[in-house]
């Protein structure tokens, strides 16, 4: 498909607040996108578009838990619609809210739009909310966001979330998400080695270093990191005599963007 | 008080036929908190005995927090009258300084000031203190969601917010609190939770700030939150019309913060608890799609006005808004969303239940409005219609509950407060030069006011928006910059350059408010700000002392001097006075806060080091002036010299260094303050990744002798500079006849550190990692 | 009716907030060895008697309350309040 | 011993939490008039008895985990739990 004939939407709900960096982003990169309040899908369709990005933000103030009524929403509201969406290989992107929005609407780690959390991000070990630069290390290429990253790659990209905590419930689902590639990004020491839960480097506890994960088609993925404040060089908090060129969150959408002109 | 309705909780209040003990006894009864005076001119004005309701909009409008009664009011000293601080000096400031580029002053619910791209700046800056030592979080919080709302209450889009906190000693024994006075402890976490929750929930990054920590602040807590905003000139649109309709919306009208502004302008009462309608419980998701309705209002040219429900509540909004435009207003209070069913008319009409605006709206759009309410699920009704009649009337169920004429409740009559004049401590002092300097500086840098606040800063999201492009903490190790700078519009690379000062330590008032100013413009101008504005917001005890009057004076005093001479108007402001706890007054203190600009944030300048070998300038003359110097606070010595400011000097100073940042020269600057050159060079190594500094105190311009005094004094208009090493002539060239002189370099290399030689020639080394233990705490 | 409704952790999950808590109340000099936090929803409902209270409510936890990767969740009827809706309704 | 704390609002105070969660499940077809929110400290504590467990953590109320102008309390010991540590302090 040509670029100029794809389309993204960038969801929100009231306490959304992170659409506008997403849409900024996108539309840099060539990327058609539009703003749309849940509201609003009624009179436009899923169907007409090709990426569908579940923002960061504190939907619905996050009360009963982050991403829960959001992803509840989505279930009620959409659910076929969702379905055909993820089944016809189009991309779903959630980003911090938006990833614990998918984990709690079942779509991540789960194949599907099942409706029934099967992980849960739980509200990090520090017992506070985290705003701070975190090293990602690429874990697994079976999605296009890591398209045009290299395995072990080390990227640095800014976090702020207070419920980050990746937690599944059992050994077993850990073992199957790593076997099945699910796991995109993991929090990294300096030297590019996994945290291995270590404090700030893991910020939030996540269990196995988990930052972000995808469905096993790859076309749904969910981080806590927002690579979208990390797109472009400004952005970033080590200067030299200027800011850098690029920000490494770019690269994420880069491969969102590529993935879609083969399409 | 009888009864005036059948159907409704409204009652008359007989003015006539009382002497001045019941009208003190009605002013306190009804929570009024108007003086004997007030009463006795409203005695004189009432032909007919006013509605409850009426007098608490009198109650509402003239108290402290809204009208600024002593900054307008005269004030006496023992050989002269000012009559008005805010007209004399702030005020006058700006007038003097005629800048073009300032918009809108003391006017509207933020100063204004031109951007780039047809854009302009919108800034506020607010106390939330009372509130937040009953009820910390909800505090704070309903602080930070005032503050936006007087943003948007200009039409301005809020991109960014800043507090600065104050309290007690953390470490405070629980015995040494009176009845009603919480631990620090609580009111800390507390507030610095509320701040974080609303910004966060919001999503406007908490970019600035600052926490102090004295027992003066032990019984009065101080909770500044201000916001930035932006929005294009061509929509800042306030002219409302005769027809036109006032909707009001957002959060529902309940009991909670009745009597907030005047519980605000009086003394806190032993066992505040009791005050419960005082506390507000946050509801930022509400304020958030309120922000969207409001923006989307104003991009489509909707609307013919707008303004936030904040003290006083519709009282004050509604009545400033038709007063403003010389309208008048009618409204029906049947219309407005309650929480609860059985309010008093008086309490929905002064109600200051959070996360509500009002927007004056052209007959025909009126629709549209309501429709763009709802798409964003706010709640809104229309509440009135503007008139000409000058007067505000308001019914409730057919009655007449209120109708005031809007000239006369706009004039209150003016208040005389005395002034003292004010007795300056000594500034002898008996201190020997410690032994080790090294360990004096590591116990500076954990000095609860001079340490890191990183655990705090952490937990306010100042990445959100994407527009952050210097961060309060920089580099790989968090070192902590001057000021912020946030990058507002998508197609121009123009900074909005965010700082603060405040010294409340110095003991002269007047250099105490002199040095936060400088402050302030200092650190705008560490990281390439210029054309600077600023704000002020005095926190004082009650000013019917008069010796709490002279500080103020002297403080005001020297708002006028350093703000002409520094060529920086004021362009808003605010001031929060009957800040007293059964532990006495609040220690004076002035905030504020500088909004400068810098034309390409790329060249924007942080403090960390950047290549071995560049020289370190420092520049300015230090001083013996450690007077509340955070040295002589450690040591528990009241003596020392204030640091005094050559303004002429600091201001060329300051634009030299501007000149040299633009010719490319600077690689990196950080100030001199809290702490002096020691901490400041120590800070500098901190945010550092492999790089440290060499400094010989021998080569540092002043005429002190002695190391520790050159190390820690908090002398003004100073700067660290490290300069490019082939620019250096250059730079040189430039301060010519400003005190400036190479005094090291930066250092590379393993274990690099801070190596400093002190006056005799001995060198102290400070390890890197060591430096950070002690200020960051790990 | 008025139904109950305690969501807390799972045995063996970390609980950040409490564990946190119990260090302040420490800090303050009291001698607590944890705490453990959880959420209270008090429901004002409309249902046909207790059994279906509690149905209802505990569908409402699977739906949207408790996320069972880490929540048990318990269900109560509050005794005065089911009588007086009960006799309301008939 | 193991006593329990309910920390809610009092009466009068709106609670953004409760409204957005009753909307919320009205939205998934539950007809919940209202729901009110509150917190559930379980704390573990060294105390000589019942009435001494119950006096310490309302002072623990009062110094952190609630707001006595915002927030009621309320305080059980938990019986089973009470009488375990009991034995095993005599
Ligand atoms: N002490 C002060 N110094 C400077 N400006 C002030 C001061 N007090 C009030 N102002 C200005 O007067 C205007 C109105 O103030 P105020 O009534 O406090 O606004 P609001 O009610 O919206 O907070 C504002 O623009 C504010 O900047
Ligand atoms: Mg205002």
């Amino acid at each position: 498909m040509r670029l100029e004939k794809a389309r993204a939407c960038v969801l929100r709900v009231g306490g959304t607040n992170c659409d506008l960096e997403v849409k900024v982003a996108l539309e840099e990169l060539g990327l058609q996108t539009e703003i749309l309040h849940m509201n609003q899908l009624k009179k436009r369709r899923l169907s007409d578009y090709h990426m569908l990005v579940f923002p960061g933000g504190f939907s619905y103030g996050d009360y009963v838990r982050a991403g829960a009524i959001w992803g509840r929403q989505v279930i009620t509201k959409f659910r076929r619609d969702l379905e055909a969406f993820v089944n016809e290989e189009k991309l779903v992107m959630g980003i911090c809210n938006g990833f614990q929005v998918l984990v709690e609407a079942g779509l991540l780690p789960g194949n599907g739009v099942s409706g029934v959390p099967t992980a849960t991000l739980a509200n990090n070990s520090s017992a506070k909310y985290e705003c701070r630069w975190i090293r990602l290390r690429v874990d697994g290429k079976r999605t296009p966001f890591t398209k045009i990253m290299k395995v072990g790659e080390v990227v640095r990209i800014p976090i702020g979330h207070g419920e980050g905590r990746f937690l599944l419930p059992s050994e077993g689902a850990l073992k199957e998400l790593i076997k099945e590639g699910q796991v995109v990004f993991r929090y990294a020491l300096p030297d590019g080695k996994p945290a291995e839960g270590a404090y700030p480097h893991n910020p939030n506890g996540a269990v196995y270093d988990i930052a972000g994960i995808c469905n096993k088609k790859g076309n749904v993925m969910g981080m806590m990191p927002h690579p979208e404040r990390a797109f472009f060089g400004w952005q970033t908090p080590v200067w030299g005599a200027e800011p850098p060129e690029h920000g490494d969150g770019r690269k994420i959408f880069e491969g969102a963007v590529e993935y879609l002109k083969r399409y | 008080m009888r009864r005036a309705s059948d159907k409704l909780s409204l009652f008359t209040v007989n003015l006539s036929a009382t002497d001045d003990k019941d009208l003190v006894e009605i002013s306190k009864s009804m929570g009024l908190s108007l003086s004997l005076d007030e009463m006795r001119y409203l005695k004189g004005y009432f032909k007919t005995p006013p509605t409850d309701v009426e007098l608490q909009s009198l109650g509402q409008t003239w108290s402290e927090h809204c009208i600024h009664k002593t900054f307008k009011g005269d004030i006496r000293t023992e050989n002269r009258v000012v009559r008005g601080l805010l007209k004399n000096y702030i005020a006058r400031a700006t007038r003097d300084l005629k800048k073009p580029w300032c918009i809108s002053v003391f006017e509207d619910n933020a100063g204004i000031v031109d951007f780039d791209d047809g854009y302009v700046v919108a800034a506020k800056v607010e106390t939330h203190n009372h509130p937040s030592a009953v009820e910390p979080f909800g505090g704070a919080a309903t602080g930070v969601g005032g503050v936006i709302r007087d943003i948007l209450g200009v039409w301005g889009e809020p991109v960014a917010n800043t507090d600065v906190l104050c309290f007690g000693p953390l470490d405070i024994r629980h015995e040494e609190l009176p009845l009603g006075v919480r631990h620090p402890k609580y009111i800390y976490k507390g507030v610095v939770a509320g701040v974080g929750a609303y910004g966060n929930n919001m999503g406007i990054p908490t970019v600035s700030g600052g926490i102090l920590f004295d027992k003066g602040y032990t019984g009065n807590v101080i909770v500044y939150c201000g916001c930035i905003g932006v929005l294009p000139k061509d929509l800042y649109i306030k002219n409302t019309r005769e027809g036109d309709y006032a909707v009001m919306a957002g959060g529902k009208t309940g009991r909670d913060g009745i009597h907030g502004v005047t519980f605000a302008s009086a003394d806190l009462p032993e066992g505040s608890e009791e005050l419960r309608s005082a506390v507000q419980i946050p509801n930022p998701v509400v304020e958030e799609r309120l922000k969207r309705a409001i923006l989307r209002i104003r991009d489509g040219r909707l609307a013919s006005g707008v303004t936030d429900l904040g003290g006083g509540g519709i009282s004050c909004a509604a009545g400033e808004m038709a007063h403003r435009s010389g309208l008048g207003l009618d409204v029906n209070l049947d219309v407005v969303h309650l929480k609860e069913a059985n309010l008093a008319p008086w309490e929905i009409w002064v109600s200051e239940s959070q996360e509500r605006m009002l927007v004056s709206v052209p007959e025909g759009n009126v629709e549209k409005v309501l429709e763009i309410f709802k798409e964003e699920d706010i709640e809104a009704c229309v509440l009135g219609r503007f008139n000409r009649s000058g007067r505000i009337k308001v019914t409730l169920h057919g009655e007449v509950v209120c109708n005031l004429d809007l000239d006369f409740l706009y004039s209150p009559p003016k208040v005389t407060r005395k002034a003292a004049q004010v007795i300056i401590p000594s500034a002898r002092y008996r201190l020997d030069e410690p032994r080790d300097l090294a360990e004096e500086l590591l116990t500076l840098l954990a000095d609860p006011n001079v340490r890191s606040r990183e655990d705090v800063i952490r937990t306010y999201d100042h990445e959100v928006r994407g527009c952050t492009a210097i961060k309060p903490l920089q580099g790989e190790e968090g070192g902590p910059n001057d000021a912020a700078v946030i990058k507002p519009l998508k197609d121009s690379w123009m900074g909005l350059v965010i700082s603060c000062g405040i010294n409340p330590f110095y003991p002269d008032p007047y250099w105490m408010a002199a040095a936060s100013i400088e402050e302030a413009v200092r650190n705008n101008a560490s990281v390439g700000g210029r054309r600077v504005a600023i704000l002020d917001n005095f926190v004082w005890g009650n000013p019917e002392r008069e010796e709490r009057m002279g500080s103020l004076l002297r403080a005001v005093e020297a708002c006028y001097d350093l703000s002409t001479a520094l060529d920086v108007p004021f362009i808003s402001g605010k001031d929060s006075l009957y800040n007293e706890s059964p532990l006495g007054p609040v220690r004076p203190t002035l905030l504020i806060t500088g909004v400068g600009i810098i034309p390409d944030l790329r060249r924007a300048i942080t403090l960390d080091l950047k290549r071995e070998g560049n020289p370190i300038y420092l520049i300015g003359l230090t001083k013996d002036e450690t007077g509340g110097s955070a040295y002589f606070r450690s040591k528990g010595i009241a003596g020392g010299a204030c640091p005094k400011i050559d303004a002429k000097v600091s201001k060329r100073t300051i634009d030299t260094l501007i000149n040299a940042m633009d010719g490319g020269m600077v690689m990196a600057c950080h100030d001199l303050s809290e702490g002096g050159l020691g901490v400041a060079a120590a800070e500098m190594v901190i945010a550092s990744d492999g790089l440290g500094l060499a400094i010989d105190l021998r080569r540092a311009p002043s005429a002190v002798g002695r190391s520790d005094i050159i190390l820690f004094s908090e002398s003004a208009s100073r700067f660290l500079v490290e300069v490019e090493r082939g620019h250096a002539k250059g730079f040189e060239n430039l301060f010519k006849g400003l005190p400036h002189r190479e005094v090291g370099e930066v250092e590379g290399g393993r274990g690099a550190g801070l190596r400093l030689h002190d006056l005799k020639g001995r060198e102290l080394v400070l390890g890197s990692s060591e430096m950070r233990r002690a200020w960051r705490g790990y | 009716m008025k139904v109950k409704v305690e969501v807390r952790l799972k045995p063996g999950h970390f609980d950040p907030e409490g564990d946190i808590t119990a260090k302040s109340l420490r800090d303050l000099g009291f001698r607590v060895k944890g705490v453990e936090v959880s959420k209270v929803y008090t429901l004002d409902l409309e249902a046909r008697d207790a059994e279906d209270g509690v149905r209802l409510t505990k569908d409402m936890c699977r739906k949207l309350l408790a996320n069972p990767t880490k929540d048990n969740f318990s269900v109560e009827v509050l005794p005065g309040e089911e009588r007086t809706v009960e006799k309301g309704k008939r």
